[in-house]
């Protein structure tokens, strides 16, 4: 069993209605499939994705005790 | 190498200071290179009255020390800050200081854009406007820094 | 625009912030790009222990008014401010402070960098260092500033 | 008649060993006649002439008046 932290922030937050929650799988699937596993809407273009504070591509596979992120563009500075 | 996320307006000239009266600089940079971003009061044609600034604790801070990390392996640099502001800031109010000390001039210059153009793109902070009707909107996207 | 020629030590950060108090500028300027030249107590390998900077008063500011006009042709800038130092100068103090107020960071950045190699390029200032040994001697070249 | 002003700094108002003098011409000469005719050495390579305190080439001829300065590189900032 593998259990992650998912976390959304700024507009992404607010469409997902919430900043974060706990996903337990049965196997280790990538970011773009847990995205898909958990939301209806299709992950929104130029969603940027880090798990555990560092960026990673789509079709990066999360293993157990992961926080993985998904935001919109960054707008610092 | 210092960074510093903070929540309460900050004055960026102490700041420098700060950093730049440490006995261990005395007479050995010849440059300063600096920048300061600051809050205006209009945005993509519209008065905006006040934003918040919202970003992911943790990585901002993993973030910037990479691209402090980089620009220090990239250019001789014998110190560097980056001020970050986050929470309700007001029209006027800094966001954003950066400043380079080195030997000589072009290394100073070429990392503080370096790091100011990284943060930009790499560094998770979201910016929230709200403009002087009361409306809120995310700002969409940093517009490009290099000619 | 300003531009002033001092002759005792001055503070970089206090000439910035004397300018940028100006009302005009509240809430106007989102990107502040400076420069500050401070003397360093090394050259080509030697300790110095002085300086002396000479200029050729009258051409100075006529030079520095030349790259300001320019600097303010070729980008949106809504002020900027060059100070720089002559006479007698103690390592640790600053020579040259640079700064550039726009709405937008690409044209401070640029600007400022242009306006500090124009300066060295053009603008009729000397140094004469007096090394540690007390021998003294002329500062034949600036060194580059662009990569 | 044409007089003019010389000026030299730094180094080269060293070697000169003098910061400035008065010049009268029976005709108009350029800045590099004006070195040639006042001064036994050549003129410098590297050495950079302004007229009225803006850059002129070493071809310029000269007008009454004139304020003619000698100078070595520049090294500020």
């Amino acid at each position: 069993m593998i259990t992650i932290t998912l976390r959304y922030f700024a507009s992404l937050r607010e469409q997902v209605g919430r900043s974060q929650e706990t996903l337990t799988l049965a196997n280790t699937l990538t970011v773009l499939d847990i995205w898909r596993h958990v939301h209806q809407v299709p992950l929104p273009e130029n969603t940027l994705i880090a798990v555990n504070m560092e960026y990673v591509a789509k079709s990066h596979s999360v293993c157990d005790g992961d926080e993985v992120a998904f935001f919109p563009p960054v707008t610092g500075g | 190498m210092t960074i510093k996320i903070v929540e309460t307006v900050f004055d960026p000239f102490f700041e420098i200071q700060n950093v730049q009266t440490q006995l261990a600089l005395n007479g050995k940079f010849g440059a300063t290179s600096i920048f300061i971003g600051t809050m205006r009061d209009f945005n993509e044609g519209d008065e905006v009255r006040a934003m918040t600034l919202e970003h992911y604790e943790g990585m901002t801070q993993k973030q910037l020390e990479k691209i402090m990390a980089i620009a220090k392996e990239k250019w001789g640099i014998l110190d560097a800050l980056i001020v970050h502001r986050v929470g309700d800031i007001l029209p006027n109010e800094p966001i954003v200081v950066i400043s380079v000390w080195s030997a000589h001039r072009a290394d100073a210059f070429d990392a503080c854009r370096y790091i100011m153009e990284e943060l930009k793109s790499n560094a998770p902070f979201w910016k929230r406007e709200t403009l002087i009707s009361n409306q809120t909107r995310w700002v969409l996207k940093n517009t490009g820094g290099k000619n």
